[in-house]
Order: structure tokens, then C-alpha cells, then sequence
């Protein structure tokens, strides 16, 4: 009897899906639409993190050197500054930084290889490893090395930190607040199309239940037909991503060069699409769910 | 089988539809429910099956108070009763053989044996060679005894029969009246709502009369016609 | 009025429904139309509005070919025709009084006039009072009786009702023929297929029977009514 | 008659919305999806197009002269550079540019100041009016410049430029990509959704035309309750647009202070408000007009 019933379960919840397509097909592109959006949302959002943490890379800290610090000093420095912050530190001479001024400041520059002493003092520049990148570790260290004895003055750029931070935040934000629309949205309307989809079908409920149908009896194919849906419209968006993805990531990075995305095949994760499957399964369940329940007072 | 005590039916504000019924129809029986448009025989089926709940007054079905009954009990009540609609109520997309065994599948009826019992029921009513069309392409007289086969094809213990042959010729209603007679024979009470006065006159079982929501009268055959041509 | 020559309907690929049909009512003409379950009757009504097109042969309504009528035609040739249907065709979410005027809405008639006009003809079938009720809230014999209102509202040329007394009780019955009567009377042309063989006895009109598709014969009043209980 | 007939429809249209409010419900919550992504993508791409114009307002031109220009002829040259380009010239005196320059540099600076003679050259800096802001006529307009007597050389930040000019085209882009897939795919809903609230109705429009109403009769309360749907959801999207600006532009101008959004009220301007009702008219004509069309085949 159990399996008899299963049997009529599946028979009728594809039934249903073949005998009146119409309506699954809204239900499925509905519920597809939402799980692209998802898929977007959660592919920009790794961006916005890699792009965020490559930036954060260029996050250097320079300790500028008193005049007359004697070499061993210098080097005892670096390798007490690599120690420390875990980092890597490299010493700048004189020299090197004013090839590098010169070159920064291009037809202004020439000028100042002309100049007969080399004004620029020794420093030694520190790459820091990603968990001293924020602002206030950042604070506390320039504190500490500024205290040191042949330590004049300690740069780490705070601005361009302070604004890439305003940035990944913004960005963050943003795509929260886009995704969480896209999703509040298309919820609205898959589980109203779910509704109105059984409601396209209240008759039979009133007839089933007419000749003896229990609640649970009448809502298993629904429920059933909302998962299958659900699974449908995952691999719909699945197929859609990848698409997409394939098609859009080689375009952006030859507009968007600079920033090194990387390829389109890494952009779709086996996890991202485990997660696609499981929220369609999950939102064509419920949808079903709270679309039966309104429709089950016959 | 079914008992009505005191029993009053009232849709809203209006006027009860169904008013102080007593009734007492014996396990086995055969009775016709006759009276005008509008008198209450749908109504008072209804109760029967828990389609309307009563205003005041207790339904019995089996010995059982229904008026009682909570909501998740009303599927096991119905699954022992046969209804024939009055506006039949087939499903449009369905064929005829997956319309009469949706009362079987509901019960968890394996698949082969809902088709075999649909179709020998379909049999008897003369509607085999139908079993894969579509209701809608079904004549109107075709569509009535698929709803007869539906509320016959479990065998329940009661029937309810609402006008069941309005839309049948006079020999397709006498095969079908002998139907449900072979059926009461095997043990299943039935009520007949019905119009026609010569079937009342032919069958000459107990037939009560409603009239504006009171039960008027209780005759058999030639008696109980009389008083519906006159009426 | 009506004509048909050597008309057959065939439904797909299956045997056809109605075969070699020859017919000619006559304007201001009352006949009935009788038959089996399944002989045709509904399938043949259906062939003058045009709700089914024939597969060979000649339908003529008022001297027009409708079988070489355009689609865009189909509109003006159905506005002269009140239809009782079988299977009622009401709006569940209208009141009976929007059902009624339905028919009157679709060729412009004024708000005021389309009301005054419904409450009038509701009033001769006996159901004013039930104007603005929807039509799921009314018995079987109720909303029959809104259907042939509705298909009397707008003084059709041609009246085709298709079993118009199968939920009515007999006392009623003959309150609807008598309107049916009055209606013909005063010109409209009517057709009523039918199964009740006191119909047919008692009114004594010319009735054409249909058996398995074909006309088999054409008589009047008891005599007709003799070959049906036999049928 | 027809006055009679008007009157039917629009009381059709409306007791059809009323009395049956949730497929409507739906139609309008999905057109106004559609039009809250068309409303947002307008403001982005003015968005885009006002920040990228904001950034190209930072373009300019620099002209570095020999040693040894005269005063009255560097006065001169700035005076034809303004003429010239129609921007606005400014000479900078090599005192400044060491100022700049040291201010710059932060610490390494301080030792510039400490330099006896200064190595910097005279310059004029040229702000340059937007349609010269573009790579092309900035080559051209360096050439011609390079070619003057008394130039020594010629900068204006071909490489910040160029980044400039391809960011603005991959955001464009992907405004246009996003825009396309929401639209695109509401589009498919939201005719979707309309005929499947008038196949709710199929058996009124069979009754309809079983009493006698032609094709048109019946299309025209569906047209009107299209349009009655499309114009209630353009009010209700740019209700939502403006309650989402107002609550999102102060805090995106938070994060994001330095790029200087314009005011939430800004962003909302009459001519998005007529464009959002034209289309939301459009869109529910055309979706019952397709959905009718689908369903008058009884
Ligand atoms: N759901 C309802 N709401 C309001 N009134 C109702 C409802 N159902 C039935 N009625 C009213 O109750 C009365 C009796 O209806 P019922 O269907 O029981 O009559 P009936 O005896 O079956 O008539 P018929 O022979 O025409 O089928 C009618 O006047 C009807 O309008
Ligand atoms: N649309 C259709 N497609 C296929 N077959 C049809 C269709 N409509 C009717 N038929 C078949 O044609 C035959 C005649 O049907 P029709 O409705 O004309 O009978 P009827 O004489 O009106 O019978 P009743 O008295 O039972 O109403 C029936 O066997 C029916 O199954
Ligand atoms: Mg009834
Ligand atoms: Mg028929």
C-alpha cells in the first residue's frame, strides 16, 4: 500500500508537470531566474574578496632610516622586521630609491639625477602578511618601530588603505543589498507562481478530497512536484552560470586587464553548484509547502 | 445507517435551507429523497458526507456523531461512502478510467488493480470502450454514469445518489436503477435524490419528500408519484 | 429556419457521431430531439451555433451556409441563437443576474437595461429573488433555470435547449415547457432535445429521433414517446 | 452602444482585478520587479557615466619648458594653451613644483627642501574641457605641443587614462549585460504570469464567445487590465526605487565619500518617473496582448 501510493505519487506529480506544462515551466524559470541571481551574487562576492585580498598585497610598510645608521644596523633591522611581522623585509639604499623617484616622476625626474648628493636615506620596506593588513594592527606596529632607535619616520600608506577598506566594504555592501532584492523578489514571485499554479488545479484538490483523500494525501505530489522543479531550475541556472560565465569572464578580463580575474571554468566551484542545488530543492519545497497550505481549506 | 435528529441547515443569514429533520434510514435500505427545486435534497445529502456541517442537531453515520468529527477525520468517512454528484465534479484532463479510480488511489490502491476494478465497473455501465477519453468529449448522459462507476468502484457500505439519471434515456435508467438495486442487494444502503416520478412509481421502495427544508411525507411508489405530479 | 444536408460530424479518427444528417425546421416551428446517450443530440445542437463545424455536408441557419461562415462571423450568427446547455456554462464568481445578462453585455447594452431586462426574464423562471446570489451557491434545478434564462434574455430567433428539464421536478417541468411554449408562440423557433418521454407524450409535437449517429424517425407526440421506452 | 460598451469594460477590468486579486497581484508584483531592475540600471548608468566624467574632469595636461624660458614668454604660452584647447592654463614656478613635490614624497620629502638649488623646470598645467579628455586628441595635442620652442616635454597620464577609459567600458558593460539578463527574464515572468491569469479565466472567455462576443470584445477588459496593471506597477516601483535610494545613496556616500554621490533625490528624476510608467504601460499591453492572443482559440 505504502508503495502503491509512492508509485501514485510520482505518477501523478509527473503527470502533472506533463499534462499541464504551462505552469511548471513559469514555476521552474521563475525559481531558475532567482537561483541565477544567487549563483551572480555569490560569483561577484568571491571577486569582490580576491580582488580585495590582491590589493591588500600592495599594503607595504616602509621604515625610513636615520642619516649615518651603519650598515650591520640595517641589516640587523630587516631581519628583526621580517621576524616580527612574519613578512618579508627588503632594504632599500639611497641609490635604489632615487632611481625609482626618478622614474616615478617621469620628465619632472631627469632633473633629479642631475643633482650632485643623493638626499634619499636608507630604508627598509616590509611586505606584510595578510593577518597584520588592517588598519589598526598596521597603527599599532608603526608605533612600535617608531620608538626604535635608528627608526626616523614610518610610512604605510593609511589613505590608500583606509579607502581600499571603504571600498571592499561599499562593494560588500552593494552586492548584499543587490542580492538580498534579487532574492526577497523573485521568493515573492515563485512561491505566488507555485500558488497560482495549484490554484489552477483546486478542482482536482476539492475532488480528491471529495472522494476520500486525506491532507497529506493531497499534498505529496505537490510537494514532490516542487522538488523536482526545484532540482530542474538548479541545473537550468546551473547550465545558465556557466554559460554566462564562459561567455562574459574572458570579455572583462580584456577590458578589465589590470585586475587579473581568473578564468571563467574556475568562476563555477563544484561548491557553488552543490549550493544551487540545494537551495532549489529547498525554496521548490517550500514554495510548495506555503502554496498547498493556502490551498488546502477545500 | 443514517440518522438525523432535529437536524437544521442555514446558509448564513438566509432562511434554513434544511429545517428540524428526523430521519432513520436502516443498514441495507433503499431510499428515494424526492420534493422540489431548491426543497434541501442536496443539502441534506451533503451533511451526509460532511460537504456542509449542520447548523443544529446530530448526524449519525454508522452509529457515529459526523457532527463531531474533527476535519482529519472526514477522509475515512468518505472513503465508506459513494456519492454521485449532481454536477458530476469528473476532473477535464483526466481520462474516464484515472477519474473512476481516484477513489481507489486514494486508499493506496496498487496501480493494476485500480485499472482492472475501473474497468469492470465502466463495464456495467456500459462505458468500456470509453475508459481513455477525456470527460469533456464524453455526451452528457456518457459523463453521468462515469460518476456513477466512480462512487460504485469500492464497493462502499453507503451510497448517496444525487439525480443520478437527469441526463439518461429511459432504458439507460432502467439499467442503471437496476444497478444500484443489485448493489443495495449486496448489502450497501442507498438514497436516491430524484425528479422522476415514474421511477418512484416503478421501484415502489420508501420515498421521503422534502418541501422548503421540512420532510413532508413518507409513501412508496404509486403514492409517494402521485404527490410529486401534484405537487 | 434550420436546414441540414447529408451532414456528418466525425471526431478525429473515431466512427463518425452523426452521419448523413438531412433536416428542415421551420421558422416558428417547436421540435424535439430525441435519442439515446451518446446518439448524437447534443453533437447536432452544436453544429447550428457552431460550437463544432461539420465534416461534410450542409448546416443552414435562417438560408445562410454557416459551414462556409468565417470565424469573424461566428458572433453575429450566435447572437440570434439562446443556447440552453447541458452542462449549464455559468460563472461561478458572477451573480446570477451578471450570468443573465452576459448575453446582452456582448452587444452593447446599456448598464441599466442589460439588469431590468435579466430581473425580468429571472422572474419567469421563478428565481428573482435569487438574483444576485453566485451561481455555486444554487441547487441543480436553480441554475438550470438561470441557463434558460439566460439563453431567453435577448429574444434569440432560434432556441436550442439541450435537456433544459433534466434537474427540474415535474411541477416545474411543465412551468418551463409552458415558457418554451409562450416563447414559440411569439415566433422563436425551438428545439429541445430531450429523454423525458412525458415531454414528449404530453406536448405532442414533432420529434426527431437519433440513434448511433442517423435519424431514424419522425413522429409525433404518444407514438414518439412509445418508441423511446422501447428504444 | 459604445459608451455602453466602455463602460462594460472598464467595470469588467476591474471587478475581473477585484474579484479576482491574486493572479493580479502576482502580474503586478512581477511587472514592477521588472521595472525596479530598469530603474536601478538607469540610475547606475547615469551613475557610471557621471563618475567617469568626474574622474576624466581630473585630466590634464602638463608642459614641462627648457631651462631658461623667459618669463613674458612662459605668460605667453599659457595664455595660447587656455586659447587653444578652451581649458583652463595655470604656470607652475619651480619653487611650487618642489613644494608639490616634497609634499608628496611625505618623509623621503623633507630632504628635497634641504637641496641647495632647484632642480625643477617651469611648467604650465592645462585643464582640459571634456571633449578633449579622450586618448586620441590628447596624442594629437602633445604632438603639436612638443613641436613649440621653448618645450622641453609633454605629460598627461596616458596610462591613468587609458584604465580610466576601460574601466568606464567594462562598467558600462556589465550595466548593460545585467540590465539585459533582469530584463530579458522578467520579461518571460511577467508574460508568463499574465497569461496564466487569463488562463484562470479560460472558461469565461469560452462563455463569452458562446453567447455571441467577438475576439474583440473580449481582448479589450484583458488590454485594459493590462495597462490598469502596468501603470499600478510603475507606482510601485518607483515608490520602491525612491524608498531604496533614500535609505541606500546617504550610506553608499558614507562608504564611498570620496567618489561624491549626488543626493538620494537626485537620482530620482521626472523623466525616469515618466520613463518607468511609459514602459510599465507598455509592458502589461503587450503581455495581455501576447497572453490574449494565446487563449482566444476556444
Ligand atoms: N452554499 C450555499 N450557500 C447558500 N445557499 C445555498 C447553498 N447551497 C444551497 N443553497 C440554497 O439552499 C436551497 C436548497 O438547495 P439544494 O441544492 O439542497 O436543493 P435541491 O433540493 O438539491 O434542489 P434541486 O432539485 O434543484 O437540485 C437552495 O435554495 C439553494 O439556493
Ligand atoms: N469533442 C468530442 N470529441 C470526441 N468525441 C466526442 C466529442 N463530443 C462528443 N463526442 C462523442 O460523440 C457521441 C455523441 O455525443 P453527444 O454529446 O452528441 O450525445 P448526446 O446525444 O447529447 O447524449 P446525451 O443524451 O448523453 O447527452 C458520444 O459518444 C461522445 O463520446
Ligand atoms: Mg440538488
Ligand atoms: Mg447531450
Amino acid at each position: 500500500m505504502i508503495a502503491a501510493k509512492a508509485s501514485y505519487f510520482a505518477r501523478t506529480a509527473l503527470g502533472g508537470m506533463w499534462r499541464d506544462p504551462f505552469v511548471h515551466v513559469i514555476a521552474i524559470a521563475s525559481l531558475a531566474i532567482a537561483l541565477v541571481g544567487f549563483g551572480l551574487a555569490r560569483i561577484a562576492g568571491a571577486q569582490i574578496d580576491a580582488l580585495v585580498s590582491a590589493l591588500g598585497g600592495e599594503v607595504e610598510l616602509t621604515v625610513y632610516l636615520k642619516d649615518g645608521t651603519p650598515a650591520e644596523e640595517v641589516k640587523k633591522l630587516e631581519a628583526a622586521l621580517a621576524q616580527r611581522t612574519g613578512g618579508v623585509a627588503r632594504t632599500v639604499s639611497p641609490a635604489e630609491a632615487l632611481g625609482r623617484l626618478s622614474e616615478q616622476l617621469g620628465p619632472q625626474g631627469q632633473a633629479l639625477t642631475e643633482l650632485g648628493a643623493n638626499p634619499l636615506p636608507w630604508s627598509v620596506e616590509v611586505t606584510l602578511p595578510p593577518q597584520l593588513r588592517d588598519l589598526a594592527s598596521l597603527q599599532a606596529l608603526a608605533q612600535t618601530l617608531r620608538a626604535l632607535t635608528f627608526v626616523e619616520a614610518v610610512d604605510y600608506g593609511a589613505d590608500a588603505l583606509e579607502r581600499l577598506a571603504a571600498l571592499s566594504k561599499g562593494l560588500k555592501l552593494a552586492s548584499v543589498v543587490a542580492f538580498a532584492i534579487v532574492f526577497l523578489t523573485t521568493i515573492v514571485v515563485v512561491s505566488a507562481t507555485l500558488q497560482l499554479a495549484i490554484y489552477s488545479r483546486r478542482e482536482e484538490i476539492e475532488i480528491q478530497k471529495l472522494v476520500g483523500a486525506t491532507n497529506r494525501f493531497v499534498r505529496a505530489p505537490f510537494l514532490l512536484e516542487g522538488m523536482v522543479q526545484g532540482l530542474l531550475s538548479a541545473v537550468l541556472a546551473t547550465l545558465a552560470l556557466w554559460a554566462l560565465v564562459t561567455w562574459a569572464a574572458p570579455r572583462a578580463a580584456g577590458m578589465l586587464g589590470f585586475l587579473a580575474l581568473p578564468k571563467g571554468s574556475q568562476l563555477m566551484s563544484t561548491r557553488l553548484m552543490v549550493e544551487l542545488l540545494l537551495l532549489g530543492l529547498a525554496m521548490g519545497l517550500s514554495g510548495s509547502v506555503v502554496a498547498v497550505r493556502r490551498f488546502l481549506r477545500v | 445507517m443514517i440518522q438525523m435528529f432535529h437536524v437544521t441547515k442555514a446558509f448564513g443569514n438566509d432562511p434554513p435551507t434544511l429545517m428540524d429533520i428526523n430521519l432513520d434510514i436502516q443498514k441495507g435500505e433503499f431510499v428515494f429523497l424526492t420534493g422540489p427545486s431548491g426543497a434541501g435534497k442536496t443539502t441534506l445529502l451533503k451533511l451526509v458526507f460532511l460537504a456542509e456541517r449542520a447548523t443544529r442537531g446530530q448526524v449519525l453515520v454508522s452509529g457515529r456523531n459526523v457532527a463531531r468529527l474533527r476535519e482529519s477525520g472526514i477522509p475515512y468517512l468518505r472513503r465508506n461512502i459513494g456519492v454521485v454528484f449532481q454536477d458530476f465534479k469528473l476532473l477535464p484532463n483526466r481520462s474516464v478510467a484515472e477519474n473512476v479510480g481516484f477513489a481507489l488511489d486514494v486508499i493506496g490502491t496498487p496501480r493494476e488493480l485500480v485499472r482492472q476494478k475501473a474497468l469492470k465497473i465502466l463495464k456495467r455501465v456500459g462505458l468500456e470502450h470509453k475508459a481513455n477519453v477525456l470527460p469533456p468529449k464524453l455526451s452528457g448522459g456518457e459523463q453521468q454514469r462515469v460518476v456513477i462507476a466512480r462512487a460504485l468502484v469500492n464497493d462502499p457500505a453507503i451510497l448517496l445518489a444525487d439525480e443520478p439519471t437527469g441526463n439518461l434515456d429511459p432504458a439507460l435508467t432502467v439499467e442503471i436503477m437496476d444497478l444500484l438495486c443489485d448493489v443495495n442487494a449486496r448489502g450497501t444502503t442507498v438514497v436516491v435524490a430524484t425528479h422522476d416520478a415514474s421511477l418512484i412509481e416503478r421501484y415502489h421502495k420508501r420515498t421521503l419528500r422534502l418541501e422548503r427544508g421540512t420532510l413532508v411525507s413518507e409513501e412508496r411508489g404509486a403514492k409517494a408519484a402521485l404527490l410529486m405530479v401534484q405537487g
